[in-house]
C-alpha cells in the first residue's frame, strides 16, 4: 500500500533524517519515493517535521495533506498533525515525551516509550530508530534491512560501528508494537 | 536577603545563568521540561543568593527578575 | 552513475558540475542555501572557484565577468536577491553573454515569506530589468528533471550566448527524489569572443552593452531578437498529459503541475476528463501547443493554476487568443494549492458551462 | 524587597525566537534598557535587519521599520530626515552591515547621519544557516567555507569598526563584547553612549558588538562565549575606536 | 500662475514640490538630472530635505525609510537605475506605502543609450520585482501633463498607499512646453500609520512585508488584490482621439502617441480614418476603453506604436481577446518612430485587409 | 633622432571623446604605458567603469570588458577567477568606485582579489554633468549642491585610499596627483607598481589619481591643476597609504 | 506659417539658448511651441543642437525631420542637416566659421557672417543674436520685441544692461539678410 | 638638438602643453581652427626645443611626438 507519512518532532530528535532513511530505503526497492522537510526560521527550536511518500504509483505532490500514517515524536507534533491522519491510518506517538492520549478514535493509534527504549540502549540519540522500527512493524512499507542499507550509505565506512546499534533500536522499536 | 524568579516558560535551557552565579546556586532542572521542551533553570538554595543579578545579566531570554 | 537521493537544490549544483560549471558566484538566501554550501564543497575539488560574493549584486557581476572571459558560470538566488540581480541580468542579455540563474522562488512582495510561490513568472518571462531583451527560463517539475535541465541549460546559454534561468520553487528546492546522473562527456564550445587576452594577430575582444548611437543601439536589439525567434523556433519544451480526449485542460508548470497530476488522475476517477499543458520552458511559452489544444474540439475550457495571483494566465490566453475560457486557479504568498480544492474548482467550472 | 532586575518597558516580553544562549537576546534588552533609561522609548523609531534579528520589531517596544537586507542605514536615514527630532537606530548582522549593506553603513556614517547603529557581530549568517560572514574568522568551517575561511580565497575577517572609524563622519564607535558580566555592562555603557552620541547631533554611532551564534558555531551556550574570548577578541580588539567630543 | 517654458524634468520637479514632497533620494543618471539638480536646490528652501544617495538601491530605501514616517517622497532614475531599484519597489508595494517613482526611460538592455526608449513598460507594469505586486504606472504624453500627473500621483499615493510611478523618456524629460501650475491648497492626510515613534495609548506601528505564516501572507496579498481592484475601477485615465470613425485604431502612449497624432492627422488628410487610444494609466490599463472600440463595427484593426520591441501590444490583444487584429509597429534602441514610416505602416495595414 | 615620447602600443590611437585638457586623457597614457612597460599587454584584460571613461575600451588596445555603473570590481573578479594569469585592471571614477560601487571596492579588496584599480577621483560625476561625488570637496558647487557641499546634509568627503588601507587583501595603495611633471612621473610609477603588486600575487593594488574636471569645475584646464595642487592635495595627501612587502 | 527648425553649432556658440529665446518669444505670442534639445556625451565637444517649433497647431512630436528652417553654426551642423530642409525651406549658414556653400538649390540659403558682425559689436558671443535676427528677417517667426521680452526674462535684472547690445546684434542680424 | 610634432587633428586646444614647456616656444594658433574646432597648439621657434618632452608628458591626447 502506498505510504503518505508525516514525522514531526522537535529539531535534533533526528526526525528529518528518519525520513529520508526511509525513502532511501522505499528508493532501493525500487519504488516510487519523495522526502519533503518542513523549512524556515520556525525550526529554529521549534518543531521540524517531513513528509514522505513511499509509492508504486508516481508522486505527484510531494506534500502530504491526508496522511496514511503520522509519527509524533513531541506533543506540538501531536497535536499539529493528529487531525491529518487519514480515517483507519495510524499514529504513533512518542510517549517518553507526550503524556497525553489521542482525541482520535478512527485511527490506529501506538504509544512507543522511545526514549527510554533508546536510554536502555544507552543512547538517547537513537530514539528514532525504535520509533521507525515501530512504524514498520506496523506497515512493512519497506523491510528493515533496507534500512540497514540505507543507513549504511549515510553513515559511511567510518561510522560502520554504530550500525549494531542502530540494528538493535530498530528491533526493540518493532517488539514494542503489535503487527 | 534576595529573591530571584524565573519565568519558567520562557527558559530555553542555555545554561548562561549557572555559569556566572558566583554562589553557583542555579541548577537545571532535569525532572521537568517547559512547553517549549527545555529542562528549566531554576535555585534550589535560595538563601544563599546574594542579589548580584548576574544571572539576569546574561539571561538572553529575560526569564529572571531579581529582588532585594 | 546508480540513482541517489537528493535535493532539488543539491541535484541543481551537482549537475552544473557534470555539465563542467567551475565557477559560482552567489549569496546565501533561503530556500536555495543548499546550492552554494554544494558548489563551495566541490568546485575546489574540480579546480574551480566558488565566491560567496558581498551581495546579489556583485554576484550578478562577477558572473558576468566570469562570463566574458568564457568561464561556464552560474549564481543562483531567491525572489528578493533575484530582484537585486535585474540590472546585471539584463546587461548580461545585453552583452550576449552565457550563464545559468537559478531562483528559487519564495513568496512576496517585500521580504515575504520563504514559503514556495511561483510569483516571480512576470519578473523571469516578461523582464524584471530594463530594456528589449529576453532570458530563456526552464521550470522543472521534479529533481530529476532538474538535473537533466541544468546541463541543458548551459549547453542553450552558450549556443545563443544569452543567460538561462531555471525557475524552482521552495518545494522543487528541498524535497528529496531519486535522480540519476548520466556520465556524458562534456563538449564546451569554443568562445572566440571571450576577454581572454588579446594575443597578437587575433581581434581584440570587447565585451559590452553601450551603444551611443541609436542606430546602431537598435540593430543591436534587432540582432537580439532574430536570435529570440530562433530559440522560439528551435527550444521550446512541453509535457501534455491526458490531453488527448480532455474537456478541461489545466496549464501549469513546476509544483502546481505536479499536483495537477494527481488531481487528473483523481477527477478520472470520477469520469471527467482533465488534461495538463506542462510548459517546461516558460519562455519560449509553448504557444502552438496551446494553439493547437484550443483547436480541439473536445477542449471546452481551459484552466491555468499558479502559486501566484495569476501571471503565466496572460500567456496562456494569448497564446489561444481568448478562443476558449480561460480560469485561474491560484493561491499565493507559500499557499500550496490542495488537491480536493482544485478537483471541486473542475467540478465548478464544468457545472458553469 | 526592591526590584533590581527586571524586564526593560522598551521591550514588548514577547518570547524571542532566538536559540538557547544566543546572544542577540542579552543586545535587546540592553538596547531597551539604553532606551529606558534615557527616557526617549516614545519618540524612537527602530529600524530592524533582515538576519536573525528580522523580528525585532515585535520585541522592542517602540515604532519599527523592517528594513531590505542591508539597507537598515539607507532606511534609517529617510526616517531620520523626516523626523530629525527622533532617535533613530538599526540593528543589524555582520551579512546585513559587513556584507551586502557595506555601501549603505560607509555611507551614512559619511553623510554623518545622526543615527546609532548596533552592529552585532558574530562571525556567520545566523539566520540562513550559518554561511561564512565577511567577519568570520580564518579557519572557521562554515556552511560556505567547508574546508576553512582561507586568507587566500575568502581573504581575511573584515574590522568595521576600524574602517568605519577613518571616516569623517563618525562620532562615535566602539567594539565590546557579552563574555562576562563585566564586558556586558560595558556594552550597556556603549551603547547608552551612541544613543546619548545621536541625541547630542554629533554625528552616526555604532558599536560592535561580539555576539555568539551557538547553533551555527555547533557550540554550547557557554563555550561559545569562551570562543569569543579565546578566538575573536585577540583578532577584533575591544575599545573605542574614535569617538568626537 | 503664468504660462512658463520648462523642460519636462523640470515641470516634475516642481510640481512634486507643489504637490508637498518634501524629500527626495535619488542618483545622477541621463536623462533624468535636471529632476535631482531641481530638487537640491529647491528643496532646502522650502523646508526639506535632498539626499544624492550613494546609489539607486540605497536612494529607494531611503524612500521606503522616508515613506514609513509619514514623508511625502519620491525619487527618479532612468532604466538602469530603475532596475536596481526592483527590489525596493517591491518592498514598498508590500509594506503598502505611498511614493513616487519616476522612470525617465532609456535605450536597453544593458548600458544601452540614454536616447528616448518605451522598453520598460513590462518592467513597470508587470513587475519588475518579485513577488504579486502592482505599481501604478502614469504615462504622461507633454509637459503640462506630467505636471498634473505628478500632482495627482502622490495623492494617488497616499489614497490606496501604493508606490506610484511616472514613466517618461528622454525627449519627455528635456523638452520644453509651456506649463502652468495651477496654485491649489495641498492637503496631505493624515498617517496614522506613519512610524514617528509610540506615544503612550497610541497602538505601536509597524512598517513590515514579512510574513511567516503562509496564510498570513496569502491573506495580505489578497487584501493587497482587493486595493488593486479599487485601484482598476477608479483609476483608469485614457485620452480617445478621433475613434468615432476610425477603421484603424492606434494604441500609443507618450511620446509616441505625440507622433501618432500627427500621423492621424496626416492620414486624415489622405481620407485615412485612423484613431488613436492613449493610455494615460498603463497600469490599470484601460481594457474597458479598448473593449469598447474594439466591439464598433468600423474599427477593423488595432495598431500598437511603441519605443520597444512590443510590450503594451500584449495588454492590448488582451483587452480586446483578439477579437480584431492587433497590429505592431516599433522602433526601438533610442530609435523615435519617423511620421512619415508610421504613415507607410498605416498604408500598409489598410491595403492588407 | 630617437623618439624620445610615443603613443605607447597599449593605446589603441583613437582619439579620446574627453574634454579639452581632462586629466582622464594622461591617466589612459600613464596606464598604457605601464602595460608596455611590463610586456603583459597581450596578457591584460581591463574593465571599464560607467562614467567618463565609459569609451575605454575604445582607447585601451587589450581587450575590454564594460562594467555596468561601480560593478567593475565585481566584473574584475569574476575575470580573475577564470583567468587567474592573467591581468586584470579596472578603471574607475569616485562616483563609480566610491559610491555606488562601495561594497563591490571594500569587498575586492577585502577578498585579497589580485587586481589593480585606476581610481580616478575627480571629486565631481563628469558624465552625468557635475554633480557632487562623495569626493566632492566641502564648500564645492555641483549640480547636486548648489550652496556648496556642507558637512552637515552631505558629510565630509570620503578618503577612499585611507579607509581600504585598514583593510587587510589591500597589498598597495598610493595617492597621486597630476598637477605637473613631476607628480604625472610619480603616477606613473605607482601605476606601474600596481600591475607588479598584481603579478607578484601580492593581493588588491589601487593608486587613486587626483584628477581634474575643466568642463564642471568651470575652469581652463590649467587652473583646474591648480585647483587640484591648491585645494584637493591638502584634503587628500598623497603617498603611500599602504604596501605589503 | 508654422516653423519647425533646428538650430546646431559646437557647443558653446549659445544655440541651446538661441532655441529657448524663440519658443519663449512664441509661447509669448499664444503660439504653440515646443524645444527638444539633442542630449548626450557626443555633445561633450561636439556639435549640439535643438528643435523648435512654434505652430497654431497643435504640437504633436517635438522632433524635427522635416525642417522650415535650419541655422546651421558650423561646419558639421551644415553637413549633417542641410539635406532635413523642406524643399522651399530655409537654410541660414554662419559663414564665419562655415567656408563651403551649400549643395541644395532648391532651397533658400543665406550666409551670415555672425562672428564677425558680433565682433565689430565687440563680444563674439553675440553671434547667435545676429543669427537669429537674420532668421526673423526671413520668417517673421515671432517680432523682436517678443525676443527682447524673452531675453528679459531670462537674463533677469541684474543682466538688463545686456539688453541693448544684444537688440543691437539682432537687429545687425536683420539687416545682413534680404527679407 | 629636438624635434616636437603635433598631430594637430588630435588637438584640442587646452593649452597644458604651453604652461609646462621649461622654455615656453608652445603657442595656440589662432589662425587655424581643426576639423574639431579647435585652435592647435603649434612651435615657431624649434630650435629652442631641449627635447625634454614635457609638453607631451602632459598632453591628455598624445598629440605630441618628441625626438631628440
Ligand atoms: C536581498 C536578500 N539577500 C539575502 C537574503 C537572505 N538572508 C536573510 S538573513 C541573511 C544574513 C544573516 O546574517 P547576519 O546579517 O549576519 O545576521 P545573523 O542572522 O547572523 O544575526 C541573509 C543572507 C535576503 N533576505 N534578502
Ligand atoms: C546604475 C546606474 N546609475 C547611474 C548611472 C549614470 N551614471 C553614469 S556615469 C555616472 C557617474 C560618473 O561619475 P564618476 O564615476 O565620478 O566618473 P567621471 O565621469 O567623473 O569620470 C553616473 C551616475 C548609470 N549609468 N547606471
Ligand atoms: S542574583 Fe546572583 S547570586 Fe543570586 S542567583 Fe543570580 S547570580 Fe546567583
Ligand atoms: S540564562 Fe535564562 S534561558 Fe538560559 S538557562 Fe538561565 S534562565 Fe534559562
Ligand atoms: S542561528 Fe545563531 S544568531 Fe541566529 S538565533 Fe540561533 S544562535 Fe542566534
Ligand atoms: S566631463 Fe569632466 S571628467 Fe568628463 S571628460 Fe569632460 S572634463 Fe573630463
Ligand atoms: S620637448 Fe620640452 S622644450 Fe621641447 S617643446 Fe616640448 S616641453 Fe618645450
Ligand atoms: S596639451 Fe595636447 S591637446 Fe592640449 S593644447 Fe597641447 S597639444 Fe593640444
Ligand atoms: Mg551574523
Ligand atoms: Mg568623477
Amino acid at each position: 500500500m502506498a505510504q503518505e507519512l508525516i514525522i514531526s518532532g522537535f529539531g535534533g530528535q533526528g526526525v528529518m533524517s528518519m525520513g529520508q532513511l526511509l525513502t532511501y530505503a522505499g528508493m532501493l526497492e525500487g519504488k516510487n519515493v519523495s522526502w519533503l522537510p518542513s523549512y524556515g526560521p520556525e525550526m529554529r527550536g521549534g518543531t521540524a517535521y517531513c513528509s514522505v511518500i513511499i509509492t508504486e504509483e508516481m508522486v505527484g505532490s510531494p506534500i502530504v495533506n491526508e496522511a496514511t500514517a503520522v509519527i509524533a515524536m513531541n506533543l506540538p507534533s501531536m497535536e499539529r498533525f493528529e487531525r491529518t491522519v487519514n480515517p483507519g491510518g495510524l499514529l504513533i506517538v512518542n510517549s517518553s515525551l507526550v503524556n497525553k492520549k489521542a482525541d482520535r478514535t478512527d485511527i490506529d493509534v501506538c504509544y512507543v516509550p522511545a526514549n527510554e527504549i533508546a536510554d536502555e540502549l544507552g543512547n538517547t540519540r537513537v530514539a528514532n530508530m525504535v520509533i521507525l522500527g515501530a512504524f514498520l512493524q506496523k506497515t512493512r512499507a519497506v523491510s528493515e534491512d533496507s534500512i540497514i542499507e540505507s543507513l549504511k550509505g549515510v553513515l559511511g565506512s567510518s561510522k560502520e560501528h554504530l550500525i549494531p546499534l542502530n540494528r538493535e533500536a530498530l528491533k526493540r522499536g518493532t517488539q514494542s508494537v503489535n503487527p | 536577603m534576595a529573591k530571584v524568579t524565573f519565568n519558567e516558560e520562557l527558559c530555553k535551557g542555555c545554561e548562561l545563568c549557572t555559569t556566572v552565579c558566583p554562589k553557583k546556586i542555579i541548577i537545571m532542572d532535569r525532572e521537568r521540561i517547559n512547553s517549549k521542551g527545555y529542562h528549566p533553570a531554576t535555585i534550589e538554595e535560595m538563601d544563599k543568593c546574594i542579589g548580584c543579578a548576574f544571572c539576569a545579566i546574561i539571561c538572553p531570554d529575560v526569564v529572571i527578575e531579581v529582588e532585594k | 552513475m546508480a540513482k541517489v537521493l537528493m535535493k532539488g537544490n543539491e541535484a541543481i549544483a551537482e549537475a552544473a558540475i557534470q555539465a563542467g560549471c567551475r565557477y559560482f558566484f552567489g549569496y546565501p538566501i533561503t530556500p536555495q542555501n543548499e546550492i552554494p554550501a554544494y558548489m563551495a564543497k566541490m568546485l575546489p575539488k574540480v579546480g574551480g572557484s566558488f565566491i560567496q560574493a558581498e551581495s546579489e549584486v556583485s554576484a550578478i557581476n562577477m558572473v558576468y565577468g566570469a562570463a566574458g572571459a568564457g568561464g561556464r558560470v552560474m549564481t543562483s538566488s531567491s525572489s528578493p536577491g533575484i530582484s537585486l540581480k535585474q540590472e546585471g541580468i539584463s546587461y548580461i542579455a545585453g552583452a550576449e553573454l552565457p550563464c545559468l540563474i537559478v531562483n528559487i522562488v519564495r513568496g512576496g512582495p517585500g521580504l515575504g515569506g520563504i514559503q514556495p510561490a511561483q510569483s516571480d513568472y512576470f519578473q523571469a518571462v516578461k523582464g524584471g530589468g530594463h530594456g528589449d531583451y529576453r532570458v530563456v527560463v526552464l521550470a522543472p517539475a521534479g529533481i530529476q528533471e532538474m538535473a537533466d535541465l541544468v546541463i541543458d541549460a548551459f549547453d542553450i546559454a552558450d549556443r545563443y550566448r544569452n543567460p538561462v534561468m531555471i525557475m524552482g520553487d521552495g518545494m522543487l528546492g528541498q524535497m528529496m527524489e531519486p535522480v540519476e546522473f548520466a556520465k556524458k562527456e562534456v563538449t564546451i564550445s569554443e568562445k572566440p569572443w571571450a576577454t581572454i587576452g588579446n594575443k597578437e594577430g587575433k581581434p581584440r575582444n570587447i565585451i559590452n552593452s553601450l551603444f551611443l548611437d541609436t542606430q546602431d543601439m537598435e540593430n543591436h536589439v534587432l540582432k537580439l531578437f532574430e536570435k529570440y525567434k530562433e530559440i522560439e523556433k528551435n527550444e521550446v519544451r512541453v509535457e501534455c498529459y491526458n490531453c488527448e480526449d480532455a474537456e478541461i485542460i489545466i496549464a501549469a508548470y513546476g509544483t502546481t503541475a505536479r499536483i495537477a497530476k494527481n488531481v487528473i488522475q483523481k477527477a478520472g476517477a470520477q469520469g471527467i476528463k482533465v488534461g495538463l499543458i506542462r510548459p517546461i520552458t516558460l519562455w519560449p511559452f509553448p504557444t502552438d501547443v496551446f494553439k493547437k489544444w484550443a483547436e480541439a474540439d473536445h477542449v471546452k475550457s481551459f484552466l491555468t493554476v499558479e502559486m501566484s495571483m495569476g501571471q503565466m494566465i496572460e500567456d496562456v490566453r494569448l497564446s489561444i487568443k481568448d478562443t476558449k475560457p480561460v480560469h485561474f486557479y491560484g493561491r499565493t504568498g507559500g499557499m500550496v494549492p490542495l488537491p480536493g480544492d482544485l478537483l471541486k474548482e473542475i467540478i465548478k467550472i464544468r457545472g458553469e458551462k | 524587597m526592591a526590584k533590581v532586575f527586571e524586564k526593560p518597558k522598551a521591550l514588548t516580553g514577547k518570547p524571542n525566537h532566538y536559540c538557547p544562549g544566543c546572544t542577540h537576546g542579552i543586545v535587546h534588552r540592553l538596547v531597551a534598557e539604553a532606551i529606558d533609561d534615557l527616557g526617549i522609548r516614545e519618540n524612537t523609531v527602530g529600524v530592524a535587519p533582515v538576519g536573525c534579528a528580522v523580528l525585532a520589531y515585535e520585541y522592542f517596544n517602540v515604532d519599527m521599520h523592517e528594513a531590505a537586507h542591508g539597507r537598515a542605514p539607507a532606511v534609517a536615514t529617510g526616517i531620520k530626515r523626516v523626523l530629525p527630532d527622533n532617535v533613530v537606530f538599526t540593528y543589524q548582522g555582520d551579512g546585513d552591515l559587513a556584507s551586502i549593506g557595506t555601501a549603505e553603513i560607509v555611507h551614512a556614517a559619511n553623510r554623518g547621519e545622526k543615527l546609532t547603529t548596533i552592529f552585532i557581530n558574530n562571525a556567520i549568517y545566523g539566520m540562513t544557516g550559518g554561511q561564512m560572514a565577511p567577519t568570520s574568522l580564518l579557519g572557521q568551517v562554515t556552511a560556505t567555507s567547508p574546508y576553512g575561511r582561507s586568507a587566500e580565497t575568502e581573504g581575511h575577517p573584515i574590522r568595521m569598526s576600524e574602517m568605519l572609524a577613518t571616516i569623517e563622519g563618525t562620532a562615535y564607535v566602539e567594539r565590546v563584547s557579552l563574555h562576562d558580566i563585566k564586558n556586558i555592562l560595558k556594552a550597556k555603557k556603549a551603547i547608552k553612549k551612541a544613543f546619548e552620541v545621536q541625541i547630542a547631533g554629533k554625528g552616526f554611532a555604532m558599536v560592535e558588538i561580539l555576539s555568539t551564534c551557538p547553533t551555527n558555531w555547533g557550540m554550547a551556550p557557554a563555550e561559545a562565549l569562551k570562543w569569543v574570548k579565546d578566538n575573536m577578541i585577540p583578532y577584533y580588539p575591544l575599545g573605542v575606536k574614535k569617538e568626537v567630543v
